[in-house]
C-alpha cells in the first residue's frame, strides 16, 4: 500500500484547464490553494500612484492529488500538459510519499479510500 | 434673514464633509499593508471624534472669533456660547450662526487627517492624539482665522482662498512634510515593497471624497446661489481634468492604473479647492491637468528622495495646494465672482503677488510650528510606535484587531 | 404653503434614512463570521424591501392616519390614498405631505433592521420576514401612533420623542432582548470565537450611519431652519462624545479599538435621538459620554448573562435610547426649542416624569408583544435556521451564495 | 428668478447621480472574477472622468444647443461659452442655467458606464475609451436632443421620458447588446463558472445606486416641488416592488440570494425612471414587480442563448427601460403630473402609442450606430484584449495593480 | 528519529471541535490553511442573479499536525471522530513521513521541537 | 535523486528577512502560503466591542522550499537565523523526503527541474 502526493504549483488561470485535464484521466479529487511563488521568474512589476514597484512573489495555484503509486506517471503527465504554455512561471510539480489514507467520513484506509 | 434653501444647502455640504473624514480614512487605509488598515482608519476617525469636540468646546472660537491683531480669534464662543440660531451677518447672512459654525468643523476635521498619510504603519497613537490637538490649535486655528477670519490680516491684505487650498491643503501637505522628517521611514522602507492591500477600498474613498467634494467647494458659497452652482460645476470638472491626465502620464510611463486615476481625482480636487468660487469651467480643464502633472512628478522625486511621506500627503496636497492657491491668483475672474478679484490672465498682477506671498508665510509658520510640535512630543513621548509594534503591525499590537478573519 | 428649501431638505434627509438601512447592514455583517456575511447584509436590505410596499399599503395610515382613541391610526390613508403633493399642516405644513410621508417610511424600514443584530447566523429567512411583517404591524405602528400620531395618547401627555430614542431604539432594542431570548445562542455560542470578519465593513457601515444620522435628526425638524441646524449639531457633537469616550474606557481597559470607537459613535447618536431637538451642545457632550459608558458596561454584563443578543441591540439601542429619553428629561431647554420642553435640569421635574413613563410604557408593550410575536412563529414555523445550516453558513444554505470567491 | 431651494435641491441630485457611475463600478466589479475588479471599475470611473470634459467641452451643446432640424443641437454653447449663472426659462426657470448643465452631465456619464457590464474581462482599455467617446457623440448626444432638448423632434411629438427610460437605459442596454455580439464571449464563458468575486461590493454599490436614484428621479422634476417628492416616493416604491418580486421568483426557482435582490432593486428603479413623474405609488408597485419577472427571465433566456452580455446589462437596463417606457404609456395620469399626459389606463391610448413608437425609434438608432461604431474600431484597433491578457486578469495585464494584496 | 505529517481536510465548520479533540489527546499544535476541495462531493450549485451556477470547488480547512511516529493512530482518530458528519465531503486524512524538525526559537531538533 | 522539501512556519512579519536570506544562499524559489497556526503562543487576546475575547489560531505564513539533499541544511540554518525572534511563536522548520521535480515548461524531471 503505497500512494504518492503530487504537488503542483501552476498559474492560476490554469485551473480549470488542470481540472479538466485531471478529471479525463479519472482523477477527480483535488485540493487547490491559493499560493505566492517566486522562481525563474523572479517578480513582477506594478503601478504605484506613480512609477512602479516590484513585488518579488507572484500569485500561483497549488493542486494538491494523491493518487496511488501506479497512476502517478498518468497524472503528472496530465497536469504538465495542461498547465503549460512555455513561458517562464509554468510551476513546477513535486512528487513525495504518501504512507496511508483515511477516508473521514467512513473510516475506510488505503486503496478504498482514495 | 435665515434662507431655508440655503440653510439646506449648506447643512447638506456639511454633512458631505464630515462623511469625507471617513471616506479619507478608506482612501488612506486602502494603500497600506494589510496589518494597519485599520489603524490607519482609525488615526481619521478619531480625529473626526477628537476635534468635533475641540471645535465647539474653544476650536471655533479661536478661529472665528472676535479678532485679535488679526492674528487669532478671541474666547467670545467658547463652547459655543453665544453662537446661536440665528445668523452672523458677518459670516452668513442667510443661515443661522451655527451652520456657519458646523461647517467650518468638517473643515477643522479633515484638515489634520491629511496629515496621517505621513505617518501609517509606524505612529503611536498615544501620541498622535496629542499631536493633533496641539496642531489643531497651534496651527490650523491661527492659520483659519488669518485667511478667513474676520479682521484676519491675510483676508485683509485681499488673499483669496474660497473653500481652503491654503487653510487646508497647504497647511496639511506641509505639515506631513515636518511629520514624515522628525518620525523617520517604515522599517524596511526602500528595501521590501510595500504594497497596497486593499484598492477597491482606496477607489471607494477616492469617490466618496470626490462626492463630498461638492459639499467642501459648492458649500463654500454659505448659500445655494449661481455661486455655489458654479463651484460645484468647476470641482467637477478639475477632478476629472486631473484625472484624465493623471491617466495620460502614466500610460505615457507605462500602464494607466485605477489607483493613478483616482489619486489624479483627489488631486485635481485640491487644486481646484481655492479657485472654486471664482474661475470658469476651461480654467477648470487646464487647472486640473497641470496639476496632476505637477504631483505626479512630485510623488516620482519624492520617492527617489527616500523620504518616506507614505501617501504622498506633500506631494499631492502640499503641492496641489500650492498650485491651486497661485492658479487662482492667475485664473480667477470677476466675471465669475463679483466679491473676488481679477487674476493675472484676467488684467491684475497683483492678485498673483498676495497669493504668492500667502502661500510662503502660511507655509513657512506651519512647517515651524509644525516641526517644532513633532520635535518635542517624539523627545517627551516618542511619535514612534515600538519596533515590535510595526513589525507586527499597528492593528494588533495597539488597537488589539485584525481587519479581516 | 410648499417651501422649496424645506422640502429640499427633508427630501435629501429622507435619502440619506433610507441609506441608512443598508447601511446597517453593512455595520453588522462586518461583525459576523464569513459564512454569514450576505445572510445579515440580506436581513437589513430585504427589510427595506418589504417594509417599504407595506407602509405604502397600510403602515403609515396605521401610524398616522385619523386617531382611534390615542391608540392607533385610522385606515383611511390605504394605498396613500389621500396622501399627496400638498401640504398636511398637522404633520409639517410646508413640505408636502408624500414628504413627510416618506421621511416616516425610512423610520418605519430602519427600526426592524435594527433588531437584526440579535438573531443574525441562525435564523430562518422565512419566518424573519413574517416576524417582521408583524412586528412592524403590532409594535411599530402603535408605538409611532402614541408618540408621534396625531391623537397619540402619549404625545398628548407631553412626551418628547424628537427624532425616535422612543419610536425607534426603544422599540427595537427591546424586542432584540426577547428574541435573543426566544430564539437561543448561536451554536457553540460561548465556547468558541465569534471573530468578527470584515471590520473595515463595519466601520463603514457605522460612518454611512454616522452621515446618514445628520438626516434623522436633522430632517426631524421637517424644515431647513434653526432647530434642524441646532438638531445637526448636537448629533455631531454627541456622536464625537460618545466615541471618544468608549475610546479612553476601553483604553483603560486594555486598547482603543476602532470597532469600539465605531460603536460608540452609534451609541451615541443613539441617546442623542430623541434628545436632539432639545438640547444644546455642551448638554450634548454629556449625554454622548454617559451613553457610551452605560453600553460599553451593558455589553460586558450582557456578555457574561450569557443571552446572545449578538450584537447587543439591547445593550446599544435599548439602553442608549432608554437613556437618550430620560436625558431629555435632564437637559431640554426650551431656549433651543420653544415647541418643547425644560427639562429636570432647567427647573421643571415634571418632563423627567412624563419621560420615564413613557420609556417604561413602551419599553413593557414593546416587549410583550413582541415576545408573543416571536414565540408564536417559532410555535408554527421554528425561528431558527436548521442546525446543518448554521453549520455551514446561512449565506450558502439560506441564500445560495458567498460573499467571496 | 433663482429660488435658492430649487437649487440646493437640484445640486445635491447632480452630487447624488455623479455619485452614481463609481457605486455602478463597484455594482459591477464584485460581479466579475478578482483578477478583473480594478479593471472593471476602471471602466466606469474612467468614463467619469472622459465624459465630464468631453460634456463640458462640446456634449452638452450638441445635446441641449440650439436645435437643428428637431435632430441635434447646436455648438453655440461649445466649452460652455454662454452657459451662466442665471437661469434658463426653456429647460428650468428656478435654478441657474450651470445647474441645469451639470444636472444632465451626470446622466451623460452613467448612460456609456452602464454598456461596460456587457464587456467586462475582455475590453481592450484603449479601444474602450474612443469607443465610449464616439458613443457618447454619435448616440447620446443625438437621443437627448430628441427626447428632451427644446425643438427635438420626439419630445416634440409628446414622448414621455421623466428621467432617462429611454435616453439612457434603452440606449444604452441596446448597445450592450451590440456590443457583446461584437466582442464576443469572455475565454471559457460557458465552461468555466465566472463566479462574482466580492458580493458585499455589488450590493454597496447597488445600494448606492438606490440612494442616487432619488437624485435621478427626484431631480429631474428640477426644483424641490410636489412633483419631485412623488418622483422620489414612486422611486423607493418601485425599487422595493421590484426586490421583493425577484426575491420570490427566485425563492420559487430555489432560494433568494442578496445578489438576486439588489438585482431586482436595480431593474426596479430603471423601470420607473421614465414614468416616474407620472404615475401614483400604486401603480409603481405594479411597475417594479414586472419589471423583476421580465427581467429575470430575460436573464434566464440570455444565459441560455450563449451570448455573453456579461452583467446582463440588456436584460436589466434594455428590457427594464424599455418595459418602463411602455409602462409610462399605461399608467401615466395627468393627476400626478399636470404638464405630463394620461395614459392608457387612465383613458388615453394615444400616450401609450407614442411611448411605443419612441421605443422602436430610439432602439433601432441605438442599435444600428453603436453597433457600426464596434464593428469599426474592433476592425482598426480590436476592441479585445490580447487573450495572454485575458488569461491572466486585466488587472494586473493593462493596469498594473491587483486588488488585494 | 522518525515523525508523520497528518494532513485532513475537514469540513470549514468543523475546526473547533476538531481542534478540542487534538487538544484533548494532548496535540496542541497544529497549522491551519484555507484550501478549496472536490471528491466524492463534486461541486455545488449557487445562485446567479437569476438562475443556477455550479461551481467545481468546495471551501475546506487543511489541518496539519506533525506528530510523533508512535503518536499517529491517535492524533489520526481524534481527526477522524471529530471531523465526521457521515456526508459525502467529510474529507480525508493523508500521512506522510517527515525526517526532522526544527524549532526556530531554539534551534531544538527532532524529537525536542515537537 | 532525491530531494527535501522544506517546509518553514514563520511569523508573517519576517518573510522578507527570511527571502533575503535564501537568496543570499542562492535558493530562489519558493512558495508561501498564508496559514494559521498555533503551538507554544497558544492564541490571543483581541478586543470586542467591549472586552476581549481570545482567537485561538494565529495568523502565520507557511514558507516551502524544494532543495537537493545535499543543500538541506544550509537551507535550513539561513531560515532558521532569519525568522529568530527568540520569542515563542517563531515557528517551525519541517523537512520530508521528494522523490521527484518536474519542471511544467520543459518537462525536466529531477536535478535540472530545481
Ligand atoms: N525550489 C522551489 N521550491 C518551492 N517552490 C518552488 C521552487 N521553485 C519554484 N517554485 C514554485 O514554482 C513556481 C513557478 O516557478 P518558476 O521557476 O517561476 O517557473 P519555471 O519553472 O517555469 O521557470 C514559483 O512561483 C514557485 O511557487
Ligand atoms: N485524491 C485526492 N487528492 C487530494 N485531495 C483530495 C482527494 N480526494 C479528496 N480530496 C479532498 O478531500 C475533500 C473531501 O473529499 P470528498 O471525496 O468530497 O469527501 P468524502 O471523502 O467524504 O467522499 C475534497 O474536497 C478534497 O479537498
Ligand atoms: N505539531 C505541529 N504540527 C503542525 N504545525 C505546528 C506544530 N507545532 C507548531 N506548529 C506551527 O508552528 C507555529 C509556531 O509554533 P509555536 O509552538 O507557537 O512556536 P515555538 O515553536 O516558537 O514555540 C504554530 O503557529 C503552528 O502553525
Amino acid at each position: 500500500m503505497s500512494f504518492k502526493k503530487i504537488e503542483a504549483i501552476i498559474r492560476s488561470e490554469k485551473l480549470e484547464e488542470v481540472r479538466i485535464a485531471l478529471e479525463a484521466e479519472g482523477f477527480v479529487g483535488m485540493t487547490v490553494t491559493e499560493v505566492k511563488g517566486r522562481g525563474t521568474q523572479k517578480g513582477i512589476v506594478l503601478e504605484w500612484r506613480a512609477g512602479e514597484y516590484r513585488v518579488e512573489f507572484l500569485p500561483k495555484l497549488k493542486v494538491e492529488v494523491i493518487v496511488d503509486d501506479f497512476d502517478c506517471e498518468r497524472a503528472i503527465s496530465a497536469i504538465e500538459k495542461s498547465a503549460r504554455t512555455g513561458q517562464p512561471g509554468d510551476g513546477k510539480i513535486f512528487v513525495s510519499p504518501v504512507e496511508n489514507i483515511i477516508r473521514v467520513r467512513t473510516g475506510e484506509r488505503g486503496d478504498k479510500a482514495i | 434673514m435665515i434662507n431655508a434653501g440655503d440653510t439646506a444647502w449648506v447643512l447638506i455640504s456639511t454633512a458631505l464633509v464630515i462623511m469625507m473624514t471617513p471616506a479619507l480614512g478608506f482612501f488612506y487605509a486602502g494603500m497600506v499593508r494589510r496589518k494597519n488598515i485599520l489603524s490607519t482608519l482609525m488615526l481619521s476617525v478619531s480625529i473626526l471624534a477628537l476635534i468635533s469636540v475641540q471645535w465647539v468646546l474653544y476650536g471655533y472660537s479661536l478661529s472665528f472669533g472676535t479678532d485679535h491683531a488679526g492674528l487669532i480669534g478671541g474666547l467670545n464662543w467658547l463652547g459655543l456660547n453665544g453662537v446661536g440660531q440665528e445668523a452672523n451677518a458677518g459670516y452668513a447672512a442667510t443661515i443661522p450662526h451655527l451652520a456657519f459654525m458646523v461647517f467650518q468643523l468638517a473643515f477643522a476635521v479633515i484638515t489634520p487627517a491629511l496629515i496621517t498619510g505621513a505617518f501609517v504603519e509606524r505612529i503611536s497613537f498615544g501620541s498622535f492624539l496629542l499631536y493633533i490637538l496641539l496642531w489643531s490649535t497651534f496651527v490650523y486655528a491661527p492659520v483659519a482665522h488669518w485667511v478667513w477670519g474676520i479682521g484676519g490680516w491675510l483676508r485683509n491684505m485681499g488673499a483669496l482662498d474660497f473653500a481652503g487650498g491654503t487653510v487646508v491643503h497647504i497647511t496639511a501637505g506641509i505639515s506631513a512634510l515636518s511629520m514624515a522628517m522628525v518620525i523617520g521611514k517604515r522599517k524596511g522602507y526602500g528595501k521590501t515593497p510595500m504594497e497596497p492591500s486593499n484598492i477597491p477600498l482606496t477607489v471607494l474613498g477616492a469617490f466618496l471624497l470626490w462626492f463630498g467634494w461638492f459639499g467642501f467647494n459648492g458649500g463654500s458659497a454659505l448659500a445655494a446661489n449661481g455661486l455655489a452652482v458654479s463651484a460645484f460645476v468647476v470641482t467637477n470638472t478639475a477632478a476629472a481634468s486631473a484625472a484624465l491626465a493623471w491617466m495620460v502620464v502614466s500610460w505615457i510611463h507605462k500602464r494607466p492604473s485605477v489607483l493613478g486615476l483616482a489619486t489624479g481625482a483627489v488631486v485635481g480636487l485640491v487644486a481646484i479647492t481655492p479657485a472654486s468660487g471664482f474661475v470658469s469651467p476651461l480654467s477648470a480643464i487646464v487647472i486640473g491637468a497641470v496639476a496632476a502633472v505637477i504631483s505626479y512628478y512630485a510623488i516620482l522625486i519624492r520617492t527617489k528622495s527616500g523620504l518616506d511621506d507614505s501617501l504622498d500627503v506633500f506631494a499631492c496636497h502640499g503641492m496641489g495646494g500650492i498650485f491651486g492657491a497661485l492658479a487662482t491668483g492667475l485664473f480667477a475672474e470677476k466675471a465669475i465672482n463679483s466679491a473676488g478679484a481679477d487674476g493675472l490672465f484676467f488684467g491684475n498682477p497683483g492678485l498673483f503677488g498676495i497669493q504668492a506671498f500667502t502661500v510662503a508665510v502660511v507655509a513657512l509658520f506651519a512647517f515651524i510650528v509644525s516641526f517644532i510640535l513633532a520635535k518635542v512630543i517624539d523627545a517627551i513621548f516618542s511619535l514612534r510606535a515600538k519596533e515590535a509594534e510595526e513589525n507586527i503591525g499597528l492593528d494588533i499590537a495597539q488597537h488589539g484587531e485584525t481587519a479581516f478573519s
